[in-house]
């Protein structure tokens, strides 16, 4: 029985889509134009994503220490920074290494250092960790203990910098969020009233429908199947259009830092299926929607 | 069974198109509804498969008040009802046997038996031959035709004609009145709405007669059975046009 | 003046509609076509004013080859002929005053004058209370006298109605037949196809039978000028319903 | 004679747009919504190319000075620096504000220099200038006269980093024009398929008007006029959208850079009338495209 329905709902979709193929390319197309837009915010922040996830796991705390420390006290200090279990790794820099460092990072001012009989830059200790491992106050403590200490001149916390990223992030996810609800209701609403005024033009087809004793089920799995096979060829045809983009694009923009960024991955498998599903989902909506107030009798 | 009680109808606009009608057909009657053009008959046959509601008194198709059917259930109701159209109603995106056998396909008849009983339907009209064709690839009096067979294929208990042979020239028309006559003699209640008072002269039957939305005339008229048998003889040998070959 | 030299008619799918038709209609004529249904009356009408184009032969109206006409004249050529369509052709998102002015309107015709004409004709087929309807809004019958006074209104040299009285009473069609007549009288070549035979026996004029896509018949049939006059009278006092009223 | 057959085409489109206003609001809401998108890039990258401008102009050229420098060869440096017609600043920096700067902007290592007794950082002169005034030619020839001067300890020269960041504008500006293009082609097609489908609703009473005698013109005037009708009211609705977006978005925007980067100010009146223009040239174009293959006669 539902086999049956199901076959009649699948087979009359095919023969509408067949004989009605330009309204449904129509259709398709907005549905694939949508999804696109909606598939390039994806592929942009989720490689923004992966980037800023990555930036947070280079988050460190740094302790400089004094010049002249001795080995022993050194040594301390190093047991001291490693005791917390969220601590992954201690890097110990020294002060020349320091300063190789700084005239890497500011090439223009490497000059000024020159003439410097001693080394401008204290030697320090760089600590990874893992920001989800300590709760704040065992972490303030531990800094406290740390900055206590007499060959300690000082401690830079990246917490601070990281609190400032992560809100930009949250900030970031927040408007991709919305732009991408922003766009996946205009994608609903644009697949919603195309169906709508395909639904319009089949108007007198469907009056005929009920006139002769279809129930709504009759009138409406065909379009419902059609809808969602519309969802799924546009969401293929989106596919399609954003790896053909990201083939074209990708060479180009990996010579830039913020295009390498942007466009370093192309979309998870998930992400497609996902593209896919909303697609569907977009078009059953869209059926769903515009054929709700074609109600009986007119 | 088609009983209406003081039934009144009105349009948005204000209209009144049916006021105070009350008629009683019996299963299995065969009835002429006329009246002159705008008189009401397309407005009282809508009322009886529910395409509209009336604005007062009460209708009964089979013993069922049908303003009180609840609206998931109406589709039952028209299933019982064959209905040819005056303005046809044919799917242009279905071929004509498709459009034929649409109610046989939702009621989950197999592909094979639909194709029979709708060419041997088609045939009944004259139509076998365009079975594949669009609607608007027919003339007028071949999409007329495809009305009149997607009306009967289903053995309808009642069946409503509105003007089913406006289209038709007068053999293939008294072709069409002899299937009614065939149809009503296997029990189908026939509600017949048309122009030709020559129809009611010659069958014989029910005659209920609309006025400007008032039911005038309601009588039993004798036909003269020998029109029938004779008018479509007299004037051509073979009323229906042949089918040109090319079937199924 | 219509001429068909050899004309015939086949449509993509290889259906032959008509063949090798000739006959030629004079300026002021007055001549019915007619054949049982399909034998390819509309489409004969349908080749005058250019809506398909013939496969072979030649088609001249007032003496201009219709075929050779660059697409950009056709308008003007269709605004020298009125249309009667068999399946109405109404635009249903505007008023019967806006559909039947609608000619009027593009050939610029100021507003005041264009109500005033299409309430003069509206009333020649009884529907000048209705003005303001829209054509779903309308019985049958109703809906074919909008078309009908829609081919009317620009006075046309040709007149051509396919099936024009299939939704009238026969009171009603008399009264359209006898506004035809009235029309011809001023010029008008009148071409109506019809399945009703007692049409060209009373009225009498020339006589155009097709047969499966041929033309059979082509004469003179002599009216019996009596009945148009006798019929209406015989069977209603006053033919055309009249107005309930409310006038523009 | 024009007058009446524009004022034919104005009453028939506002009929039909009155009689169909559910087709014509969702033309209307469509062409909004591809407006809207369009508008946010406008937004995003006009306010992104003002904040690289202003950049632009901050640009500046820095010359170290040595620590002992007499204050005679200072102003005959200074001299030498001004004396290029397309310097348009040049401005004084003491070894004590070049430290202060310094620990402003890296504060977490303001704790190093706070023993020192001598400044850490040398004088410098930094120099403002119109980077289009001077050909590169003559810029370098001034530049090694300044590096030559005994005073001088080195020269930082801002444009390295200047070209760069003009490199990444383009970049941008190119990657905002292909987006836009894009955006813009897919709501010109949405439009056209809305209007076409609108056409194809109307066959049948197109198909009418040319049995009964009307020409082209006739017929095509009124859709026209729709369509840039609706393209202006589908306009104003993306506008008014775009400001809504604006005003709720703005403040909670300006307390974060990058919000204040992209939303600070709203659209110039220019590019208000561009979306307008952009409207009904869509609309327009829809119509166009719609009705050229309706072809006579079917
Ligand atoms: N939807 C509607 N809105 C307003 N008036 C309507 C509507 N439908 C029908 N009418 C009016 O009701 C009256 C009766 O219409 P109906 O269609 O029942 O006539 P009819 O007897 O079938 O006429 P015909 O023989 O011409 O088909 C007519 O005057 C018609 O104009
Ligand atoms: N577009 C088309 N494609 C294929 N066949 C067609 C087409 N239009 C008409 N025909 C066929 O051509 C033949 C003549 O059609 P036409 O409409 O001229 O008949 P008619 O004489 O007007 O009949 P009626 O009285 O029923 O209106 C019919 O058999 C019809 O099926
Ligand atoms: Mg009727
Ligand atoms: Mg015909």
């Amino acid at each position: 029985m539902l086999a049956r329905i199901l076959g009649y709902f699948f087979s009359e979709a095919a023969v509408s889509l067949r004989r009605s193929w330009k309204v449904s390319l129509v259709a398709i197309v907005i549905i694939a134009m949508s999804l696109f837009i909606g598939g390039t915010f994806l592929l942009l922040t989720s490689n923004l994503t992966r980037v800023v996830e990555n930036w947070r796991g280079d988050a460190r705390i740094v302790v400089y220490l004094t010049a002249d420390k001795v080995a022993r006290e050194d040594s301390q200090v190093l047991q001291l920074a490693s005791e917390p279990p969220w601590v992954t790794a201690v890097e110990e820099i020294s002060a020349t290494e320091a300063r190789s460092r700084f005239e890497a990072t500011f090439p223009s001012v490497r000059e000024l250092f020159k003439d410097w009989k001693e080394e401008p830059l204290p030697p320090s200790l760089e600590i990874a960790f893992e920001a989800e491992g300590a709760d704040d106050g065992q972490l303030d403590e531990w800094l406290v203990s740390l900055r206590a200490h007499p060959s300690v001149v000082m401690v830079d916390d990246d917490r601070d910098w990281l609190r400032q990223l992560e809100a930009l992030i949250a900030i970031l996810t927040g408007l991709g969020a919305v732009i991408g609800l922003v766009l996946l209701t205009a994608a609903i609403f644009t697949i919603a009233s195309v169906i709508r005024l395909t639904a319009y033009l089949y108007r007198d087809e469907i009056e005929v429908m009920r006139l002769v004793g279809a129930t709504e089920l009759y009138i409406r799995g065909p379009f419902y199947v059609e809808g969602v096979v519309q969802g799924l060829l546009g969401g293929l045809l989106a596919i399609a259009a954003l790896y053909g983009g990201y083939v074209v694009l990708n060479p180009k923009a990996s010579t830039t830092f913020l295009g390498n960024v942007l466009v370093d991955r192309f979309l998870s498998p998930e992400a497609l299926v996902f593209l896919l599903v909303i697609g569907s989902v977009a078009g059953l909506l869209g059926a769903v929607l515009s054929l709700r107030r074609e109600e009986l009798g007119q | 069974m088609i009983q209406f009680l003081h039934v009144g109808k009105s349009f948005p606009g204000g209209r009144s198109a049916l006021q105070d009608v009350s008629f009683q057909l019996e299963r299995g009657e065969f009835a002429f509804l006329s009246g002159a053009s705008g008189a009401g008959k397309t407005t009282l046959l809508k009322l009886i498969y529910r395409e509209i509601e009336p604005t007062s008194g009460q209708i009964l198709v089979n013993g069922r008040n049908v303003a009180s059917i609840p609206r998931t259930k109406v589709p039952f109701l028209r299933r019982t009802i064959g209905v040819v159209f005056q303005n046809f109603r044919l799917i242009s995106r279905k071929t004509v046997l498709e459009n034929v056998s649409y109610l046989p396909r939702i009621l989950g008849m197999s592909q094979q038996e639909r194709k029979r009983l709708a060419y041997n339907t088609l045939r009944r009209v004259g139509l076998a031959h365009r079975m594949s064709a669009f609607p608007t690839e027919l003339s007028g009096g071949e999409q007329q035709r495809v009305t009149i067979a997607r009306a009967l294929i289903n053995r309808p208990e009642i069946l409503i004609a509105d003007e089913p042979t406006g289209n038709l020239d007068p053999e293939l028309s008294w072709e069409i009145l002899r299937l009614f006559l065939e149809i009503n003699g296997k029990g189908t209640t026939v509600l017949l709405a048309t122009h030709e008072h020559q129809y009611v002269r010659a069958l014989g039957g029910r005659s209920l007669v609309l006025e400007r939305g008032r039911l005038v005339v309601d009588e039993h008229v004798e036909g003269h059975v020998g029109d029938i048998e004779s008018k479509p003889a007299e004037e051509a040998e073979d009323p229906i046009q042949p089918s040109t070959g090319d079937l199924m």
